[in-house]
């Protein structure tokens, strides 16, 4: 299978994302001013501060031509996956539901966390078992998840370990379609023992799964 | 024109730049202060005006998290400079 | 600026003196314009010209089997294997900091990371250096603290450059100037190390990013020049803003630039400017240079000449281009929608020539912008009394060993630093297998089989009791922590912060340190690459404590055997490595007692820590031990606390005959634990190793006398520095 | 009272974010707009207003990079809420 891997001027974990994505499956750049998906199976829009993060966090990318070609396949029902900076640009195109707003300590966090599986059967966790801890590091700045409405939560910060003070300890949520996910935590950085834990992979597994059961169908 | 955006988080989101605000004060020695909320301002020239309302919902603001306000027109930013 | 001066007084000014100027005149054999003389003041400045340390500086040794790139160059740079070469610098923004922490802590890093790209290479690590003044009495360090952390964390994490390590200290000599010193690490296939030499008359040469606004005019050279006096509301500069944003572009460009061959020369735009970059430029290619300022692309209107070639707007390259690649190279500019400009040309006449839309206003001849400055001898005289004043007692000295302990983790200097770096994003690029708190230096994964590690100290008070002997502790500190996780040191930097070098004391601390850093790297064979110079750190009540600030990388072949700090197996046996003869002087326990940073610090045995680093070393590379961590601030007590916290795992040992628990001697000696095995294979070297105990129990006993549980001890560790 | 403070970057200064919004606004279709400022709105209720000079000089801005101005006076808070 391929991911195609979005990069704005500003993404910075988008390599990062290309080396995760490539240990399960092929892995190409996806340029943000070309319309075009590359023959992705899959689409993740990576972490970093695409246009700085200024105004605020995703406004300016989710305009990007790139973007309308994403909006065009998760409406077919591509999978789309938007890790960090990702999380708020599929937020602002309104591809995901609710807003992420500065943490509360309105600093910058670092920090591995343990994640909770809410949802294990989304295409994004289906190599995990219900319940299951996730350890992958959060970093951002503007990570506190807000809905007015309620949503389809499918990750959760383990109690007492919210960095950002998320409503609900929501860390991951996806569309009512269940194709496109978005969550502040990164997987790709939690893909090599080395580096500090494996867990992420399950994400990326997932996503290779779910691809070849529709292709296979 | 030079238009003013004024952007505010929506009331009942918690805004703790507000609360940091707030918090901070006292030890300033500053006492009376409250309902504090910080937001963003925007200032801009722009030729067509009617445009202003969405490029506020589509750009300036998140209309989830974010009301807006146009406050005031004033004269175009070259004739603010020189004045 | 120079309508309001005198003719007669303007160099002054401008921070010449008139010795200077009458130099200048006379090389000219003119009076200088007022475009050449801001030119020159800057120029001849001590941040550009290092008058009062250039001479000294040539005391270091830049020699090494590793070296790719010495001292001269944007930064330095040496052979790690494979075809890859990691170049690094550090360099100080203090000054800047002082007047706002978080733009001029930001735009710090944002100035060494364009020296490290300028060389060819891609940023992959930063580390910070920060010193302020005492947080307990002085709400002004702790804003300072903030703002310059937020500030760091701000432009690395924003750009995509992880912040893998640092050091924070605090002491009063600080209140009134802060230290922010930036290091950063880049990644290059050998083949791209570009130099800045301009090369090739008739090759054009080109602006890169951000617009020139009047950011930093009369700034940080004249600034970073002289003391800044209280009330001085007239020398500061307009503040620059540091946008990472756009440097991450600019950087992305200029590596594509490289590797596509598209480029004869790169440099950055530092303090001075273009009147820098072009005037290095085109002495290092012993070439000339025309810049026409009309063709400058400008932020702010009105602009003069001179304004435009001092100007230090941030995130600017300059590059020279061969006439038929300049269409190649805009459109790769275009692309990363960072403009490029032709501004000028390379000529053959060895003098840069400023014109304003083809009008001659300026014309200086190379060698008098770059080399006739000259370069002053310092007089150092050995103070003959204390030059800092007592800090404030917190212990009386009767304390019981586990109350001094406690106090120890939790005073300012010792504390965790975990509500500092975890404002700093330390994973990105997905290199860094030791991050900050698991080991004593970070680790970066680079290829299969080649990995760095790196790390920074120093230490101003034990620096202010020795210069010499704490310059020398610094490179042998750091290099301790490059053994921990089995790496052989292959350069270093430096970043030499004093006070006022015209006063003899200061020129005194400075010489000694210098010779100090010296000789600890002839000892170790480690070749200084590059480095920077901060001085006239210097407030009213005196100055700074001396404080040489050392960054080393070293390679390891295997990251999964990088030793952690944490004692991580119970029963396994607790060792020091290492001749190890502490004494409390500029020790962290003195300072909490309240005693003046007072010499003499205990004997460097060279031979004998060298020896010590190399058993470590090797023992680590050979995955033989559980945790390694090197004796430093507090002394083997807090060395022994910290493997306990970090593993949450206790200890009971019996410290040899007459061993103070927390004496210092840094650099020198180091705690281990593994299995009795491995410890006893270590026993058995030349290298003195002495058993102390075993790794066990909820709690740290130290020769029964001193017993506190490990709840305890994290409690005060994680309290001190919020 | 309510008072409304505006915090602009400075002339001079650099605005990325203005710059940055500025570059935008054409890809979304919207021309003719020009020099784009980001600063920062702070509302607030305070007893003496007075006080509000010092406070945003100490507090709300940045003196070396940002210019204040307090434009408004409306009815505190918990009236404005009300209307
Ligand atoms: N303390 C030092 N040790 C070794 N090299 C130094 C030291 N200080 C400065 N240098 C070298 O002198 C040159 C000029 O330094 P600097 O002005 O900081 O460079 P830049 O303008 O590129 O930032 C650089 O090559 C730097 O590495
Ligand atoms: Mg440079």
């Amino acid at each position: 299978m391929r991911f195609g891997v979005v990069r704005f001027p500003g993404s910075c974990d988008d390599i990062d994302a290309l080396q995760a994505a490539a240990r399960v499956g092929d892995a190409v750049e996806l340029w943000h001013a070309d319309r075009d998906l590359r023959e992705a199976d899959a689409v993740i829009i990576p972490g970093g501060f695409s246009y700085g993060d200024y105004l605020r966090a995703g406004a300016i990318a989710r305009f990007a031509p790139v973007m309308e070609e994403v909006a065009e396949f998760a409406r077919e029902g591509g999978l789309v996956l938007g890790i960090c900076n990702g999380f708020q640009v599929l937020c602002e195109a309104h591809l995901l539901p609710g807003a992420l707003l500065p943490n509360t300590s309105l600093r910058f966090v670092f920090r591995q966390v343990e994640l909770e599986v809410v949802d294990s059967a989304t295409p994004f966790t289906r190599a995990c078992a219900p319940g299951e801890r996730l350890s992958i590091p959060v970093k951002h700045t503007t990570g506190r998840f807000y809905s007015p409405e309620p949503v389809h939560v499918v990750l959760r910060y383990a109690p007492n370990q919210n960095p950002n003070g998320s409503q609900a300890d929501i860390a991951g949520i996806c569309n009512d379609a269940g194709n496109v996910f978005g969550l502040m935590p990164h997987p790709e950085h939690a893909v090599d023992a080395l580096t500090g834990s494996i867990d992420g992979l399950k994400i990326f597994e997932s996503i290779r799964a779910h691809v070849s059961d529709r292709v296979a169908v | 024109m030079r238009a003013r955006v004024l952007i505010r988080p929506k009331q009942g989101i918690l805004d703790p730049q507000g609360q940091a605000v707030e918090r901070a004060l006292p030890a300033l020695g500053f006492d009376g202060i409250s309902h504090v909320h910080v937001g963003r301002l925007v200032e801009l020239d722009v030729d067509d005006p009617t445009q202003l309302p969405d490029i506020c919902e589509r750009l300036l603001s998140n209309p989830l998290i974010e009301d807006y306000e146009i406050v005031e027109e004033v004269p175009s930013h070259s004739a603010a400079e020189a004045s | 600026m120079s309508q309001t001066a005198s003719p007669s007084n303007r160099h002054r000014q401008l921070g010449l003196t008139d010795h200077e100027y009458e130099l200048i005149v006379d090389r000219l054999e003119r009076e200088p314009g007022d475009v050449e003389l801001a030119m020159l003041s800057l120029m001849w400045s001590e941040h550009c010209a290092y008058k009062h340390s250039r001479k000294l500086l040539r005391r270091l040794p830049t020699e090494g089997p590793h070296l790719l790139m010495g001292p001269g160059e944007n930064a330095g740079a040496v052979d790690v294997g494979q075809g890859m070469a990691v170049a690094f610098k550090v360099e100080s923004h203090n000054h800047p900091s002082a007047v706002e922490p978080f733009q001029g802590a930001a735009t710090g890093v944002g100035g060494i990371l364009r020296d490290v790209f300028a060389v060819g290479a891609r940023p992959i690590a930063v580390l910070d250096s920060l010193r302020f003044g005492e947080p307990a009495e002085s709400g002004r360090s702790r804003y300072l603290l903030e703002q310059a952390v937020a500030g760091i964390g701000h432009y690395g994490n924003s750009i995509g450059v992880p912040t893998v390590g640092g050091e924070i200290y605090f002491e009063s000599s600080y209140e009134q100037n802060c230290l922010i010193n930036a290091m950063c690490l880049g990644l290059a296939p050998v083949e791209r190390l570009i130099r800045s030499a301009a090369t090739g008359p008739g090759n054009v040469v080109m602006l890169l990013g951000a617009l020139t606004g009047r950011d930093g005019i009369g700034g940080a050279s004249v600034l970073a020049s002289a003391e800044l006096g209280e009330g001085d509301e007239a020398k500061r500069p307009s503040v620059q803003i540091g946008d990472p944003f756009t440097e991450k572009k600019v950087l992305e460009c200029c590596l594509e630039l490289l590797d596509r061959g598209l480029l004869a020369a790169l440099q950055d735009l530092g303090a001075a400017g273009l009147t820098s970059s072009v005037s290095e430029m085109a002495s290092k290619g012993g070439v000339g240079i025309d810049i026409d300022v009309s063709r400058v692309p400008l932020r702010e209107p009105g602009m003069v000449p001179f304004e435009i070639m001092v100007s230090e707007s941030q995130e600017r390259m300059l590059c020279v281009v061969a006439p038929e690649r300049v269409g190649a190279v805009i459109d790769v500019c275009q692309r990363w929608e960072v403009a490029a400009t032709p501004i000028g040309a390379v000529t053959d006449e060895v003098r840069v020539r400023v014109l304003d839309a083809g009008v001659l206003v300026g014309d200086l001849p190379v060698h008098v912008l770059v080399d006739d400055c000259p370069l002053y001898d310092l007089e150092p005289i050995q103070p003959a009394v204390d030059l800092y004043p007592a800090p404030a007692a917190i212990l009386t000295g009767t304390e019981s060993p586990a109350e001094s302990l406690l106090a120890l983790l939790g005073s300012a200097n010792l504390a965790s630093r975990r509500p500092v770096f975890e404002q700093y994003d330390p994973v990105v690029q997905s290199r860094t297998a030791r991050r900050p708190e698991q080991a004593d230096a970070a680790v970066l994964m680079l290829a299969d089989g080649v990995s760095i590690a790196v790390s920074i100290d120093g230490n101003g008070r034990r620096t202010a009791c020795d210069p010499r002997r704490g310059a020398a502790e610094a490179v042998y500190e750091c290099a301790a922590n490059l053994a921990c996780v089995g790496a052989e040191p292959l350069g270093l930097t430096n970043c030499l912060n004093f006070g006022n070098p015209e006063k003899p004391h200061v020129a005194w601390q400075l010489t000694e340190a210098v010779d100090g850093l010296a000789e600890a790297c002839r000892a170790l064979n480690i070749p200084v690459v590059s480095g920077n110079v901060s001085l006239y750190n210097e407030a009213p009540s005196g100055p700074i404590f001396p404080t040489p600030v050392v960054g080393i990388v070293g390679q390891l072949p295997d990251p999964g055997r990088a030793a952690g700090l944490a004692f991580r197996r119970d029963e396994d046996a607790i060792a020091l490595v290492g001749a190890f003869e502490p004494s409390s002087a500029g020790s962290e326990l003195a300072k909490l007692r309240g005693v003046s940073p007072r010499g003499p610090l205990p004997e460097l045995d060279q031979a004998a820590a060298a020896a010590a680093h190399e058993l470590l070393r090797s023992a680590v590379r050979d995955g033989r031990l559980t945790s390694a961590h090197d004796i430093a601030e507090g002394g083997i007590a807090v060395a022994l606390a910290e493997c306990a916290i970090a593993g949450g795992l206790g200890a009971t040992v019996e410290l040899p005959d007459g061993l103070e628990p927390f004496a210092e001697a840094p650099g020198r000696a180091f705690v281990v634990s593994g299995s009795r095995d491995a410890i006893e294979r270590l026993v058995q070297t030349p290298v003195p190793v002495q058993v102390l105990g075993t790794v066990g129990g909820d709690g740290l006993q130290i020769n029964g006398a001193l017993s506190v549980s490990l709840g305890a001890l994290l409690d005060a560790w994680s309290g001190g520095l919020t």
